[in-house]
């Protein structure tokens, strides 16, 4: 099994959950109110009451075979809008 | 400069607070209002301004003066980012200059809650339809931000993700249908509806939407002290034209706003409020807006100058000084 | 049917602000009323008509019908559960029949609510000693829900895990010691203490649990609003037969209330009330207890029924609807 | 050393704890308001205000020899109540 | 000891509140107010509690008791630690001794408050100067906490990453400006500013600061309660010998308070206040602080000694027996 | 690329940020309100309204060139105040 690791601006969020969706990966889990730092600057909740939000992290466990599908999905928003996306391994408990 | 009417607005607790959320920034602090506490005191006051403008445009009515206050509202709103963006890109790319315009074409409903709480202060009556103008500045100049995007920079390789006709479907949705537009068109709408029809329920209200207001506006002062104060440091790194830029073109729309005001005859409590949206820069819807439709632009700019320097400019030194001006050109009235 | 009433009603922050946080899903709005708000909301109207519940009772006293009033609406709550369950059966599996009928057994605080401001709005009085039935039909459904399953689906092999003596204990604990039955319990005894012995404390609580109650509760429901909303699409895959469920088992429940309200010879105000908790199902301490004792029932049924349905169809429609059904079953007072 | 990534309802968070304190784990973390979708459908905040509650992520460093009493206390929880557990390998920085 | 005073504080919301809170935990309901809720409750008393203490301030004028008030303030807040620092040596390390110290010779602002709402039950008055005691005894103990560290434990081994000069500079920054003193000191100054200037804006500010202010501080003790209990486990593993300390350390530096109101010749009013300062210990900045520059020592025991058990003594029993403790001491004003 | 787990308590978190800012780590991510239980015993939220504060998880990716500066400016940060540090594999998605 493989273990998915996204992190992208809130506002994003969406559209990457379609994605997600759209590569029929098992199921997912989203954290959000995460702050941080990326090559296009600093991420932080100060703002999160004007509606810019924080940024978001999501893990996905899927079958290796899904990656091709979730990255076709999801690289051109991370490329568009920034963010990260990083796999490793994991074995069910 | 009459500085007795700035003293009078610098000794008011939502002014102080904002100073105490900026001087704990300064002195490194560790004063925090956590998320999502700013988002409620920010709901909260949509709702209570929405409100409490639609039971008093329930009680004015909508008479003569209303169409053409708020037509000129959305006019500037649309004619500012405009020349702003020519301004702009004399130093800035398309993208930071667009955004940065649409951020100054809209307004900020705190500003402009200051400045009604300016207006009480000093005893002179004002419109519930100047929350109409409010709410219906919002959107244009989103709309114009993109506009100006796409005009000034048609590259074909930097396009959004997904097909092409959903790009302006979602920026008019995210123009017109934001949650701060959407709370206060609603909240006006309601207040208005239950102005005629259930009095003795907007009685009930009242001690939320209205006894209350005024503490919560200086609580959520204390927040944008603070969140400001932060926005100083990217501010330096602006650079001194887009320091100048975010006090002058302030003014200068103040002026604009002020010469409509005149011809419109507006009475001086609606004439302080327009100048007001004129001269005052969005810091939540538009960012927000901006942030989904032009990623290219460096957020940090154009918070930093609306935020960090616009809006502290606007509540401290400006409201007062829009009031003289204000006082200057309009007539007085028999 | 009056429908004077249902507008009357329709007309009020409260009902609005409900239909302005359905409307933000519906054209998809980004407006949110972010974790712990909510929370913050119905803690407060918890603690508030709790303790607003004690002083009435205090003042009232434990009068003649205050005992045959709590041993029926206790009763409809062991009933109800019984009925639905019998008629859900006969679509459903004994896992979500037995979640949907404890769900109708229970309450909705908020409909309770917001059937007093109807009534205060028809300046028609209630007793304080309703909200101790309200506390008190919270928990038996919950109980009888779990014996429903037992009966109905006696397989060994999907046992919670742990020992078996723990699992009633579990639940009962969780029946009467949630935190929406405790707070509003404890809230009613502190107001009923402090009516008896301190009154000069209980002016000073008023501003918060009072004054600020109605505000709150028009907050409340723009977020109920929106949630509810969201469960419009689970609705559509539950299909009809629920659909249909969740309307016509209230109003037949509200039919039974009212004829016990009518042999109890309730005032029309504490009648009104008895029929609003006899129709109202619960989304708050029931789900919450189900989707830790019968985990095999789909939370999206017994949620969206309750809230996505039967809720607005109480506070929109069901009031005064049940208010007319009260006003013709119910012998008019010399 | 191993890492234990679990994520499950928030209402069963207080038996998985006691599962990992029994199985002697040196230490854990917990992340709240988890939401998310899996087979058993989706888990928003939404319903937070009823006492309802989101999902919660727990983190556990250990060496593998805790992995079995670890997935004797936690399987059954998951299997009765859903949710997901996976383990990769992890070295200390 | 007259019971009827100790009843009297007992059936007031705030501390019944409290209880509940307590019985929370003790019946293991899932009763919880969620984070970030407490802070906000937190924020608003020590906004609300300067404000008003500055509008007090500016009335009552700097007057001949304010200086040597404060200055006694002052230095009990410097020699409690001390004393209590040599007692708790006979038990504990360096360490954890200097850590419960400093705790003890700071305050507690909810303590205060509550004498506060207790004194105007008592229709007793008081002065605004006692809040800027209340603010400046919060900070000399965290630099005594710290000082007892050093000369008490001089292991070079367990130094601070760091910078040796940085870690001064660190300590003396948290002392005088985390968050609960800053926002206090800042509220009285901002309260203290507008009465004079601005009366219109404190009529406008009071049903925020001043009307909700009981409601608000009831909500609040209904986590407190929560929190304490959850501290009470800690206590036993602390022993019999912390536990008598958390109570009989606040009796005698009452004792000791009692008389230096005495000797200043305080009205009853501020001399309860100053007994209360004297008696509190600090749960708010003292662990914040401690738990950065004294690492070692373990916050189980601080934090649960005065938020488990000195803080539940002081606000159910402790109050009610001070007063008759000043009511003893002080000579009747004619 | 490797992938940083650190949990710690919030209040050295701007500490922490520093070192990772030192050792030119190509970003970041934050999320704060993370409770757990490690040698140094339990960490709740009950008492956030005090400034105490609870855990911040920090995420770094990062190249494997970067691990000896972090952890010569962490490691001391964890020694003297607590808190863990754990590095795993992952690859870009
Ligand atoms: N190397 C990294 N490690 C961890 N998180 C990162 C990294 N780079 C970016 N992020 C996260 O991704 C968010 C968006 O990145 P970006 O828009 O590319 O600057 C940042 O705010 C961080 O939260
Ligand atoms: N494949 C997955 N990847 C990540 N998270 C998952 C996955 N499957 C389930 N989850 C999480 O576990 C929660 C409970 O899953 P379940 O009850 O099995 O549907 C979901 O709401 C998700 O947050
Ligand atoms: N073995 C572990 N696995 C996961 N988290 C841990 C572990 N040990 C410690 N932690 C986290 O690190 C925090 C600080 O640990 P410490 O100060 O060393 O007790 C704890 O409160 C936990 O949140
Ligand atoms: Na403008
Ligand atoms: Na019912
Ligand atoms: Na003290």
């Amino acid at each position: 099994m493989k273990r998915v690791d996204l992190i992208l601006s809130e506002r994003e969020l969406d559209a990457v959950i379609q994605a997600i969706e759209a590569a029929q990966a098992p199921g997912y889990s989203v954290m959000k109110h995460v702050t941080g730092k990326g090559p296009h600057g600093a991420v932080s909740e100060a703002m999160d009451f004007s509606g810019l939000g924080a940024n978001a992290h999501v893990i996905v466990f899927c079958e290796a075979e899904i990656l091709p599908k979730l990255r076709e999905g999801i690289q051109p928003l991370l490329d568009y809008y920034g963010g990260v996306a990083y796999v490793s391994e994991a074995e069910p408990l | 400069m009459d500085t007795s009417l700035v003293l009078q607005n610098l000794l008011t607790p939502p002014v102080l607070f904002f100073f105490l959320g900026v001087l704990a920034v300064l002195v490194r602090s560790d004063l925090e209002i956590p998320t999502p506490l700013p988002k409620l005191f920010s709901l909260y006051l949509l709702l209570a301004i929405g409100f409490k403008g639609g039971l008093e445009l329930q009680h004015s009515g909508v008479g003569g003066q209303v169409l053409p206050t708020i037509g000129a509202a959305v006019a500037m709103s649309l004619i500012v980012p405009i020349y702003s963006f020519l301004v702009l890109r004399l130093k800035l790319d398309g993208f930071n200059a667009a955004a940065i315009a649409a951020t100054y074409g809209s307004i900020s409903a705190v500003t402009f809650i200051t400045a009604e709480t300016f207006l009480e202060s000093q005893k002179l009556p004002y419109d519930g339809f100047m929350v109409a103008a409010l709410a219906l500045m919002e959107s244009p100049a989103i709309v114009v931000g993109l506009l100006l995007v796409q005009l000034a920079v048609p590259k074909p390789g930097q396009q959004r993700p997904g097909p092409q006709g959903m790009r302006w479907g979602t920026v008019l949705h995210e123009a017109m249908l934001n949650s701060s537009v959407f709370l206060l068109v609603g909240s006006l709408v309601i207040g208005f509806l239950v102005a005629a029809n259930s009095p003795h329920s907007v009685e009930k209200m009242l001690p939320f939407t209205d006894k209350l207001f005024y503490g919560a506006l200086s609580f959520f002062l204390l927040d944008m002290g603070i969140v400001a104060a932060q926005r100083i440091g990217d501010l330096r790194r602006a650079g001194a034209f887009l320091i100048g830029f975010s006090v002058l073109m302030p003014l200068f729309n103040a002026l604009v706003g002020a010469l409509i005001a005149r011809v419109l005859h507006l009475a001086p409590g609606n004439a302080l409020l327009f100048v007001v949206l004129c001269a005052s820069a969005s810091y939540i819807a538009v960012p927000a807006a901006m942030r989904m439709t032009v990623p290219q632009a460096n957020p940090s700019l154009y918070i930093s100058t609306a935020l960090g320097l616009t809006f502290p400019f606007n509540i401290i030194v400006g409201i007062p000084l829009y009031m003289q001006l204000v006082n200057r050109l309009l007539p007085p009235i028999a």
